[in-house]
């Protein structure tokens, strides 16, 4: 495998494409890694106690990115050992049980990525400016 | 040459792109807009423009904050330079994910 | 969906099989959570110093699965929001970068099947009666 | 009727299924095999009785645990009952995952 392929990746994608779990975890996959760890958020059928059928979302898509690529730069300073990180978030309407948020991290061992991934879901929804139709 | 301090004087005015979402477009009923704006002010003062324009924004003013050439800003007593071209954000509440 | 597809699941197999993290990811959606945490453990490139192909992984098959329905028994304990709990372990040659284990885990807030994920896989590897060959 | 008091009596004999995985296998060049047995014996001793079949093991010693009837037991003096048809098993460091 050549020096490019397998050098750290930090993958950020917006779309109105369903997204795969397999695309996720294929993406971070790397030889000198033995773990990859997964958050993926999905629409529920309830939100403070009323029915939800699907959820909208919209993005302030240039600075989602750059804000996704800022939470990328601080997982790699927090956990040095991290290869690499995928974060996509659909737009649009995502039906319930569909996903609206995924992000993979693989490492060499489980303690990093899995601490990573926490930290970053967390970030994500504390800075990424993206918001679900109807929200205040 | 103007030396910044010329360009920062305080009755400049910039023409800046002003960008509204989720609740803020739905309040304004526009997703962005141009508008002309002091090139010196505090982000309270960048936000009391933006109601002046729009007061039904007030039921935001506790929770929003604004972005500037797509980085976060308090509204706060911080003073921003703002040029022609650039982007402004009202961006209420996060909720992505 | 009737009660039967929506009531708590624990999935458990040992597999000689490719896995799957869509599979995985499906398998412990439902509609009533907003999250899905998987860990996914690969086999790395090396060990201690020395380079790796392959692994190989063996299993007392029964008592691992008592096993690995303990761990879901302590899960539901510790987390009773949690839904779904899915775990493999692949047996046999496990070639590097593809997966020797898999956990997936829904709850319909995140901070739960996070740390349950967690749990899960540390629990994993300290309980449930595996081996890769070659070791002591 | 028997009670159990007697069926345990210590110079019953049962005949269990002794299973080794990995490193055990390896040192036994058996997978499992069929093994008479007191029927009451603490841990460590049913564990001598095991090295005294396959003296290979003691390398073992250190690291291992049983289990019987797929239940862990650790190597002390705790007493376990063997029946005829049980399962013992040479469970050495797991690496799973």
């Amino acid at each position: 495998m050549s020096e490019d392929v397998d050098s750290p990746r930090d993958l950020i994608k917006l779309t109105h494409e369903k997204l795969s779990s397999d695309d996720v975890s294929t993406s971070v996959t790397c030889p000198s890694c033995g773990a990859i760890s997964m958050f993926i958020g999905t629409t529920r059928d309830s939100f403070e106690g009323k029915t939800v059928i699907q959820l909208e979302y919209e993005a302030y898509i240039p600075m989602a990115e750059s804000e996704m690529k800022k939470i990328c730069t601080s997982i790699r300073a927090k956990w040095p050992t991290v290869r690499h990180i995928c974060i996509q978030h659909r737009l649009g309407v995502v039906p319930v049980t569909e996903a609206s948020v995924m992000v993979g991290i693989s490492s060499p061992h489980r303690v990093d990525s899995l601490e990573a991934v926490r930290f970053c879901i967390d970030t994500l929804k504390a800075t990424v400016p993206i918001w679900k139709k109807g929200g205040l | 040459m103007f030396g910044s301090a010329v360009l920062q004087a305080p009755f400049m005015i910039s023409e800046v792109s002003v960008l509204y979402f989720a609740k803020g477009a739905e309040l304004t009923g526009v997703k962005s807009e141009t508008v002309k704006l002091p090139s010196e002010l505090t982000t309270i003062q960048l936000w009391l423009e933006l109601e002046k324009r729009h007061p039904k924004l007030c039921v935001l003013r506790e929770h929003v904050v604004l972005a500037v050439r797509q980085e976060y800003v308090d509204l706060c007593d911080q003073t921003v330079s703002l040029h022609d071209g650039d982007e402004v954000a009202v961006i209420p509440p996060l909720s992505g994910g």
